[in-house]
C-alpha cells in the first residue's frame, strides 16, 4: 500500500502547520504538503504493469499505459507549488524586514 | 503537549482517510485503475475527434501526433491549463518582483565569484542550456518538456550569473523575452480561433508520431513555455539572489 | 372615487417634494407636511365615511395588494388626523433638526406607510409597509438630541416586524397564500404558533410587557412632535397587528370555563394587565414629562390588550374607543409639554412651576387631555374604560380586574403630577418671559381637545363606526340609543353625566371667583421655621414630588436588566468568535480543517 | 464573440504590460473595457478550448455565468476606475486577476478551476500585500494553499471514482456508475472545505481579519466585493451541478449556519468600521452558499448581486473615509456624513438594502429567500436567517446613526466626484430595483434550467 505513504506525507505536512510557529518552517510544511498531494495524484494514474505513457519503437497504444492523466495534472500542480512557494518565502522576507525575525511569536500582537 | 495533541488529531485523521480509501468501493484500489474507463483512454488512442482504434508509432494523420502522450494532455488537449500555469508562475515572479522592489534598495551579490566558478560556469553553460534546449523541443518525444527545460536554461543562466557580475546587469532582457513569449502563446492560442474556430487549437499538421517535426503546435508551445519558464525562475532567482535586506 | 394606491403613492410623492424644497426652504417643506397630512387625512375621511375608496393597484408593482374595510378605515383615519394634528408643529421645530428635509421626508413616509399597512389586503402588503414605517419612523428619532433611542427602537421593532414576517411565511408555507384571511385557516399547532408570533409583533409595536421599555425611551426622547405622532399614531399599529391576531386566529387549546374564555387570550389579557401595572408604577415615578406620558402610553396600550383579549362585542367596541380616545388624549398632552418645552427648553418636571400663568390654554389643553387619560367625564376616555371595566366585570376575572382599577387609580396619581407641579405650583423666575403657545400651534391643540370632549359626550357616532367594525370579525353590535349604551350591568348615558359634570363645573366656578381671592406671593417664597433658605429650589413644590413612591420601587424597569444582559452575552459570543476564529494564525484554519476531515472519516465508527 | 477571449486578453496585456511599465495601466483600462464590452456581446453556449468537446476543457456561458460576468466585470471596471491612485503598479496583477476571475466564471472543467482558483488567489496575496501587513497576507497565503490543496485532493479522488474532470459530466457518471453516495462524502468535503477557504466560510477564515481590516478601498472591495462574489458563483455553481452534498448536508449546514451566526455576532461586539463590514461579509457569504447548499440558486444570485453592489459602496466610501480622517474608529468618526451627504446618502441606501428593509434591493431579496426556504419548509434555518438579520440591523443602524450625529469635532475627508457618481448610481440602483425588480427575476428564471441543460446534454455539443 505504497500509495498511502503519501496520505502520511500530507498528514506530516498538516502536522509541520499545526505545530510550528516559524515562518520558513512553515513553507517547508506546506511544501511536505504538497508534495505528498501530488505522489498522491501520480499514485492514482498508476497501473500495474503499465508503460510510461509515450510510443516508443513500433508500440501501439493498444499496450497497457499508465493513466497520463495525472502526470499531466502533477506538472501543473507542481509549477502552481513553486510559484507559491517563491511568493511565499518572498513575503518570508518581507517579514524578516519589518519584524527581525521569522518566529511568529516573537512578533507581537499586531 | 501541543504537538502531541496535533500528532494525535493528524495521525486519526490520516488513518480516517486511509480507512475510508480502503473501504471506498469506488476508488481503485493502487495499481488497478481503469485506464480504459477514463477519458485518458482518448487521449492515449488519440480519437477525441476522430475515430482511430490505435495510435501505432511511425504513422501519421493523428489528431494530435505527439508520442509523449503527456504531452499531447499539457500542451495540446488541456493546454488552457498550461496556460493558467505559466500565468501562475508569471503573477507569482512578477509578485516577488513587486515585493521586493519596494523598500529596499538593490544591492549586487556580496561574494566574489572564486576562479572555479568563473571557469566551471562557463564550461557547464553551454551544456546544460543544450539539454534543457533539448529537452524543450523533444518534449513531445521524451519524457521533459517545457518546464523541466525551462528551468535548466534558468539553472545555466545562474551560474553565468553567480560567476559574473557584470552579466547580472545585462540581462534586462528578461522581462522582455518573458513577456513577449506570454504575449505569443496567448496569440497562438488566439490565431487557433480564426483558423479553426477553437482556442488553443492545434492547426498545424500534426505529421508522423515520433518525428521531431511533429505534432503541430506542441513544439512551438514548448519552447515558447521553456523560455518563458526560463526567464522566470531567472528572475526570481534574480530577485532573491540580489536582494538584501536594508 | 379615490384610489388607496393614490393615496400613498401621492403622500410619498409629497414627502420627495418636502425634501427637495426643504433643502433650501425648511420651513416652507413643513408646511408642506401641513397640507400634505391634511389631504390624506381629508380624502380618507371623506371618501372613507361614503364607502367610496378604491382599492384598485395599478401602478404599485409586484406583491403590493390592498383591500377596503372599516376596520382598516377607522384606524387610518384616526392615525392620519393625528399625523395632521401635530403636522402643525413641525414649522416650529423644524430649525431645531440636524437635517430637517430628511424629518419632512421621513413624516409623509411614515404617513404613507401607516396607511399602506391599514389597507392592505394580503401579509406582504402588510409586512412591506409596516417595515417602511419602522425604518422611516426610526430616523425621525435621532434628529433630537439623543441617538441611542433609534437603535432601541429598531431592535424592539424589528422584532416584531420579523416574528410577524415569520408568521407570515410559515403561514405561507401551509396555506399557500399571503391573503389576510390566510391565517383563519390554520389550526392546532401551526395555528397557536402564528398567534404567538402575531401577537409578540403586536405588543413589540404596542409597547406591551415585556416590550414596553422602548416607549420612555424613544418617546421620551425623541422630537417633540415625533413622540406625539409615536405615542398617537405609530404606536396604534400594533394595535392593529393584535387585533387580527387575536381575533383572527382560533388555535385550538384549554376553554377556562371560570373566566368563559381560551387560554391564550387569557394569558394576552394577563400581559395586558401586567403592562398596565407596570406602566402606571414607572409613569408615577418619572420626572420628565414626556416620559412619564410615555410610560402611560404603555398603560394605556395594556387596556387595549386587556379589551380585545376578551373578545366580546362590549370590551372590542371598548378596545376602538380606547384606541381614539387615547390617541386624541395623548397626542393632546404630548403636544401640550411639546409647548412648554418649545417655551422654556426643559420637560423635566422639577424644573417648572407656574406655567399655567405663562399660558393658560395649553393648560387647560394638557388639564383636559389628563381627565380623559384617567377616564373621567365628561371626556372620551371615561367611556372607553367604562366599556373595558364592563366588559372584565363580566367575565370576572379578578386579577385583570384589579389591574384595570388598579392603573385607573394610578393614572390619577400620574396625570396629576406634571399637572400640579408642571402647570400649577408656583412660578419660577427664570421662566419670566415665557409666552403661551404660538398660533398654529394652538389650532391643533384645540381640535384635539374639543375632539377628545365631543366623543365623551356624544359617542353614539364612533360606537357606529365601531360597530361597523366588529362585524367584520362577526360580533353583533353594541347597543345604544340616542341616550345611552347598554352595557352588561347597565347603560352609560354619556350626555346626561356630561352635563351633571359641567354643571358642577359651574358650581366651583361660582365659588371660586365669588369667595374672596387668595393672597399671592412671591416665586420663591417658600418659608421654614426661622432658618435662612440658601437652597430653595429643593424646597419647591415640583421637587421630590412622589417622595414616598420612588423609595418603594426603582425607577428603572426591571425588564430592561434583562434586555442589557441580552446585549452583553450577544458582545460577548462576538468577542468569543473573534478570539477563536479570526485569530492571524495559520493554524488554527488548519487544526479546523483536520478537525471537520476527522469528524467526517470517522463520522460512521464513531 | 467567443468568450476565451475575456480570459485571452487580459492575459496577453499582462504579459505585454511587463515590456514597459507606462503602459501598464493604460493597458489596464483598455482590457477591462474590451472585456466590459465583451461581456455584453457574448452569446450563450459551450465554447471549446483546442476542440475537443467534451474531453477537453470547455468554456460554459449560460444565464447563471453571464450575470456572474456582467456583475463582476462591471464591478471590477468600476474600482478600478474610482481607485486609479492606488492602482499603481499593481496593474499587471490586476490583469491577472481580471483573466483568472472571468476563467472561474466561465470553466467547465474541475481542473482548470484549481488553476483559476491559483490565479486568483496568487492575485489576492499580491493585491493585499499592499497593505504593509506581509504576516497576514502570509498567513492568507498558507490557508489558500492549503485549502486549494484540499480542493486538489478532492478533485484527484473524485477523478479516480469517476474517470473524468469534466463538470457537466460528473454527476452523470455517478448516477451511471451507481457510486454510493458515502463513497463521495470525502471527495466533497475536501472540496468544500478547499473552497470554503477562499469563500470566506467559518472555521476556515482566520485569514480574512487580517487582510481586510487594514485594506484600503481598492482592495477591500476587489476582495471583499469581486473575488468574493466570484468564489461564491462558483462555489454556487459546483454546488448546484457537481456535488452531491448526500451525508455531508449536515456538516455543511452546520459551517454554514455558524458562519452567519459568528460573521454578525462578530460584527456586533466590533468597535471599527472595516471590521464591521468584513465580519458583515463573512456572513452574507455564508448566507449566499448556505442558499446554494439548499438549491435556493435564484435567491442566491440576487443575494449575490444586492451584496455586491452594496459591498462596492460600503468598502468604497469606508476606504475613501479612512483615507481621509487617518482612523477606522466609528467612535472618532462620529458625524462624518454630516460634512458629505451624498457620500452619506449613498452608505446609508447600502446599509439599509444589506438590512433589508423596504424600498430597496435587498428587501426583496430577503423576500425572496425567505419565500424559498418556507417552501421547502426550513423553519430552523430561516428563523436563523432572522436572527442573524436582526444582530445585522442592529450595528448597521448603530454605526449609521453615528456616521450621522456628531457629539464632538467632526472629521472631514474627500471624495471624488467620480466615487460620488459611482456610489450614486449604485445607491439609486439599489432604490430601483428595490422598487421594480420585475426585468432582473424574470432574467433569473431561467438560470436553473440552463445549469442543469449542461448536464443533461453531457456536456456535448
Amino acid at each position: 500500500m505504497i500509495q498511502y505513504a503519501s496520505i502520511i506525507l500530507i498528514m506530516l505536512g498538516l502536522y509541520g502547520l499545526l505545530t510550528n510557529r516559524n515562518v520558513i518552517k512553515i513553507i517547508i510544511s506546506l511544501n511536505v504538503f504538497e508534495i505528498g498531494l501530488n505522489l498522491f495524484i501520480i499514485s492514482v494514474g498508476y497501473v500495474d504493469g503499465g508503460l510510461a505513457p509515450i510510443l516508443t519503437g513500433n508500440s501501439t497504444s493498444v499496450l497497457s499505459f499508465v493513466d497520463p492523466l495525472p502526470h499531466a495534472l502533477v506538472l501543473t500542480s507542481i509549477v502552481i507549488g513553486v510559484g507559491t512557494t517563491a511568493l511565499g518565502l518572498a513575503f518570508a522576507k518581507k517579514i524578516y524586514a519589518k519584524y527581525g525575525t521569522y518566529e511568529i511569536d516573537e512578533m507581537g500582537v499586531e | 503537549m501541543k504537538k502531541v495533541l496535533s500528532l494525535l488529531v493528524v495521525l486519526a485523521l490520516g488513518f480516517g482517510i486511509i480507512n475510508s480509501l480502503n473501504q471506498n468501493s469506488s476508488f481503485p484500489k493502487f495499481g488497478e485503475a481503469d485506464v480504459s474507463d477514463r477519458v485518458s483512454d482518448r487521449y492515449i488512442n488519440k480519437n477525441v475527434t476522430e475515430e482511430n482504434e490505435e495510435v501505432i508509432f511511425g504513422e501519421d494523420g493523428y489528431e494530435t501526433g505527439s508520442s509523449n502522450f503527456v504531452t499531447s494532455i499539457v500542451a495540446n488537449y488541456r493546454s488552457f491549463d498550461t496556460l493558467g500555469e505559466v500565468t501562475v508562475l508569471f503573477i507569482s515572479a512578477f509578485g516577488v518582483a513587486l515585493l521586493f522592489s519596494k523598500d529596499s534598495k538593490r544591492v549586487s551579490l556580496n561574494f566574489k565569484p572564486n576562479f572555479m566558478l568563473r571557469v566551471g560556469s562557463r564550461a557547464l553553460f553551454g551544456l546544460i542550456i543544450m539539454t534543457g534546449i533539448y529537452i524543450s523541443v523533444h518534449g513531445h518525444l521524451t519524457p521533459g518538456g517545457g518546464f523541466p527545460g525551462g528551468t535548466m536554461i534558468a539553472s545555466s543562466i545562474l551560474l553565468l550569473y553567480l560567476s559574473n557580475d557584470s552579466f547580472r546587469t545585462k540581462i534586462k532582457g528578461f522581462k522582455l523575452l518573458e513577456g513577449f513569449m506570454g504575449s505569443l502563446y496567448v496569440l497562438i492560442g488566439v490565431a487557433g480561433i480564426y483558423v479553426t474556430g477553437y482556442f488553443l487549437e492545434n492547426f498545424l499538421d500534426t505529421g508522423v508520431v515520433g518525428d521531431l517535426f511533429s505534432a503541430g503546435i506542441i513544439p512551438i508551445v514548448y519552447v515558447i513555455i521553456g523560455l518563458k519558464v526560463g526567464s522566470e525562475i531567472a528572475s526570481i532567482i534574480d530577485n532573491f539572489l540580489t536582494e538584501e535586506v536594508s | 372615487m379615490f384610489s388607496i394606491e393614490l393615496v400613498v403613492l401621492s403622500t410619498l410623492l409629497a414627502g420627495v417634494l418636502a425634501y427637495i424644497v426643504s433643502i433650501k426652504l425648511p420651513k416652507l417643506g413643513s408646511y408642506l407636511t401641513i397640507l400634505a397630512s391634511l389631504a390624506v387625512f381629508s380624502v380618507l375621511a371623506y371618501f372613507g365615511f361614503n364607502n367610496n375608496l378604491d382599492a384598485e393597484v395599478n401602478l404599485i408593482p409586484q406583491f403590493v395588494l390592498f383591500k377596503t374595510s372599516m376596520f382598516g378605515l377607522y384606524f387610518a383615519i384616526i392615525v392620519s388626523f393625528i399625523f395632521f394634528m401635530v403636522s402643525f408643529f413641525n414649522p416650529y421645530f423644524i430649525k431645531d433638526y440636524k437635517y430637517p428635509a430628511a424629518y419632512n421626508l421621513f413624516y409623509l413616509m411614515a404617513l404613507a406607510g401607516t396607511i399602506g399597512v391599514f389597507f392592505a389586503s394580503n401579509f406582504i402588503t402588510l409586512f412591506i409597509f409596516f417595515e417602511i414605517v419602522v425604518w422611516t419612523s426610526m430616523f425621525l428619532i435621532p434628529l433630537g438630541k439623543k441617538r441611542k433611542p433609534t437603535v432601541t427602537y429598531f431592535v424592539f421593532s424589528t422584532v416584531g416586524s420579523f416574528a410577524m414576517l415569520y408568521a407570515v411565511m410559515f403561514t405561507f408555507s401551509i396555506t399557500g397564500s399571503f391573503d389576510l384571511a390566510a391565517i383563519s385557516v390554520l389550526s392546532g399547532k401551526s395555528a397557536l404558533l402564528v398567534y404567538i408570533l402575531l401577537a409578540v409583533a403586536g405588543f413589540a409595536k404596542l409597547g406591551a410587557y415585556p416590550f414596553y421599555v422602548w416607549l420612555p425611551k424613544v418617546l421620551g426622547k425623541s422630537p417633540d412632535p415625533v413622540s406625539a405622532v409615536f405615542s398617537g399614531g405609530i404606536e396604534k399599529l400594533g394595535a392593529f397587528i393584535a387585533f387580527m391576531a387575536i381575533l383572527r386566529i382560533s388555535p385550538a387549546s384549554i376553554y377556562l370555563e371560570a373566566v368563559g374564555m381560551y387560554l391564550q387570550n387569557y394569558v394576552i389579557a394577563i400581559f395586558g394587565a401586567i403592562t398596565i401595572v407596570v406602566g402606571t408604577l414607572q409613569a408615577i415615578r418619572q420626572d420628565d414629562a414626556k416620559k412619564l406620558l410615555a410610560y402611560s402610553s404603555a398603560s394605556n396600550g395594556g387596556y387595549i390588550l386587556v379589551a380585545i383579549a376578551m373578545s366580546s362585542s362590549i370590551s372590542l367596541t371598548g378596545a376602538m374607543y380606547h384606541i381614539l380616545a387615547h390617541a386624541l388624549a395623548s397626542t393632546a398632552a404630548f403636544l401640550a409639554i411639546a409647548v412648554v418645552h418649545y417655551r422654556t427648553k426643559t420637560t423635566k418636571i422639577s424644573e417648572l412651576g407656574g406655567m399655567i400663568h405663562h399660558m393658560p390654554l395649553t393648560y387647560m389643553v394638557y388639564l383636559m387631555a389628563i381627565i380623559s387619560m384617567a377616564g373621567i367625564p365628561p371626556m372620551g376616555g371615561f367611556i372607553s374604560k367604562w366599556l373595558i371595566f364592563q366588559a372584565v366585570i363580566n367575565k370576572q376575572m379578578i386579577i385583570v380586574a384589579v389591574a384595570t382599577f388598579f392603573g385607573s387609580i394610578g393614572s390619577f396619581l400620574y396625570v396629576f403630577r406634571p399637572l400640579a407641579a408642571l402647570f400649577l405650583g408656583q412660578k419660577l423666575p427664570k421662566y419670566k418671559g415665557v409666552k403661551e403657545a404660538p398660533f398654529l400651534m394652538m389650532i391643533p391643540l384645540i381640535i384635539l381637545t374639543l375632539g377628545s370632549f365631543y366623543i365623551g359626550v356624544i359617542p353614539n357616532q364612533v360606537i357606529d363606526f365601531s360597530n361597523k367594525v366588529i362585524a367584520e370579525f362577526g360580533f353583533g353590535p353594541l347597543l345604544m340609543n340616542e341616550f345611552g349604551i347598554q352595557g352588561a350591568n347597565g347603560t352609560l348615558s354619556a350626555p346626561i353625566i356630561a352635563s351633571v359634570f359641567g354643571l358642577g363645573v359651574v358650581v366651583i366656578a361660582i365659588i371660586f371667583f365669588i369667595l374672596p381671592k387668595s393672597r399671592k406671593v412671591g416665586l420663591m417664597d417658600t418659608y421654614t421655621s426661622g432658618e435662612f433658605i440658601y437652597t430653595e429650589e429643593l424646597l419647591h413644590y415640583s421637587a421630590d414630588f412622589y417622595a414616598p413612591f420612588e423609595r418603594l420601587y426603582p425607577a428603572k424597569p426591571l425588564i430592561s436588566k434583562v434586555y442589557a444582559m441580552i446585549k452583553e452575552k450577544v458582545n460577548e459570543l462576538g468577542r468569543f468568535f473573534k478570539y477563536w476564529f479570526f485569530t492571524n494564525k495559520p493554524e488554527v484554519t488548519v487544526l479546523w480543517i483536520v478537525l471537520i476531515l476527522t469528524l467526517l472519516v470517522w463520522g460512521d465508527i464513531l | 464573440m467567443n468568450p476565451v477571449l475575456l480570459i485571452a486578453i487580459p492575459l496577453l496585456f499582462a504579459f505585454l504590460s511587463i515590456m514597459n511599465k507606462k503602459f501598464a495601466r493604460p493597458l489596464l483600462l483598455v482590457a477591462l473595457l474590451l472585456d466590459v464590452y465583451l461581456v455584453f456581446t457574448i452569446s450563450k453556449g459551450l465554447y471549446s478550448i483546442g476542440g475537443f468537446s467534451q474531453y477537453g476543457i470547455n468554456l460554459l456561458v449560460d444565464q447563471y455565468s453571464l450575470i456572474g460576468l456582467m456583475v463582476v466585470n462591471v464591478v471590477f471596471f468600476l474600482t478600478v476606475v474610482t481607485n486609479c491612485k492606488e492602482v499603481k503598479r499593481l496593474s499587471t496583477v490586476l490583469l491577472v486577476a481580471l483573466a483568472g476571475v472571468n476563467g472561474l466564471l466561465l470553466t467547465n472543467d474541475l481542473f482548470n478551476l484549481f488553476v483559476f482558483l491559483e490565479i486568483v488567489g496568487i492575485s489576492a496575496y499580491l493585491i493585499t500585500s499592499g497593505n504593509k501587513r506581509p504576516l497576514a497576507t502570509f498567513n492568507y497565503l498558507v490557508q489558500g494553499t492549503v485549502g486549494s490543496g484540499l480542493y486538489l485532493l478532492g478533485l484527484i479522488l473524485l477523478y479516480s471514482m469517476t474517470g473524468t474532470l469534466n463538470m457537466a459530466l460528473i454527476l452523470p457518471t455517478i448516477v451511471d456508475k451507481a457510486i454510493p453516495l458515502s463513497n463521495l462524502a470525502l471527495p466533497f468535503m475536501l472540496m468544500f472545505i478547499g473552497l470554503g477557504v477562499e469563500a470566506k466560510l467559518l472555521p476556515f477564515n482566520s485569514w480574512v481579519k487580517g487582510v481586510l481590516q487594514n485594506a484600503n478601498a481598492l482592495t477591500s472591495v476587489l476582495i471583499a466585493g469581486v473575488f468574493a462574489t466570484t468564489i461564491a458563483l462558483t462555489f454556487g455553481r459546483l454546488l448546484s451541478t457537481v456535488f452531491v452534498l448526500g451525508s455531508i448536508s449536515n456538516i455543511v449546514l452546520v459551517i454554514l449556519a455558524v458562519t452567519m451566526l459568528a460573521g454578525e455576532v462578530a460584527a456586533f461586539a466590533s468597535k471599527r468600521i472595516r471590521e464591521v463590514l468584513l465580519f458583515s461579509a463573512i456572513a452574507q457569504s455564508g448566507l449566499i452558499i448556505l442558499l446554494f447548499a439548499n438549491g435556493l440558486v435564484i435567491p442566491a444570485i440576487m443575494l449575490i448581486i444586492a451584496n455586491i453592489v452594496s459591498k462596492y459602496i460600503l468598502f468604497t466610501i469606508t476606504g475613501k473615509m479612512v483615507d481621509g480622517t487617518k482612523t477606522d474608529e466609528i467612535e472618532s468618526l462620529q458625524g462624518v456624513f454630516s460634512k458629505n451627504k451624498l457620500v452619506g446618502f449613498a452608505f446609508t441606501v447600502a446599509s439599509l438594502s444589506v438590512i433589508g428593509l423596504p424600498l430597496f434591493f435587498g428587501f426583496i431579496v430577503k423576500l425572496n429567500i425567505l419565500t424559498s426556504l418556507f417552501s421547502q419548509y426550513q423553519l430552523f434555518l430561516s428563523a436563523l436567517i432572522l436572527v442573524v438579520s436582526l444582530i445585522e440591523g442592529t450595528y448597521f443602524v448603530k454605526l449609521l446613526i453615528k456616521l450621522w450625529y456628531s457629539v464632538g469635532e467632526v472629521k472631514t475627508f474627500k471624495v471624488d466626484a467620480l466615487v460620488k457618481v459611482v456610489t450614486l448610481i449604485f445607491a439609486l440602483g439599489l432604490i430601483v430595483f428595490g422598487v421594480y425588480t420585475k426585468p432582473l427575476t424574470d432574467s433569473l428564471m431561467t438560470v436553473p434550467e440552463e445549469m442543469m441543460e449542461a448536464i443533461a446534454e453531457r456536456g456535448n455539443f
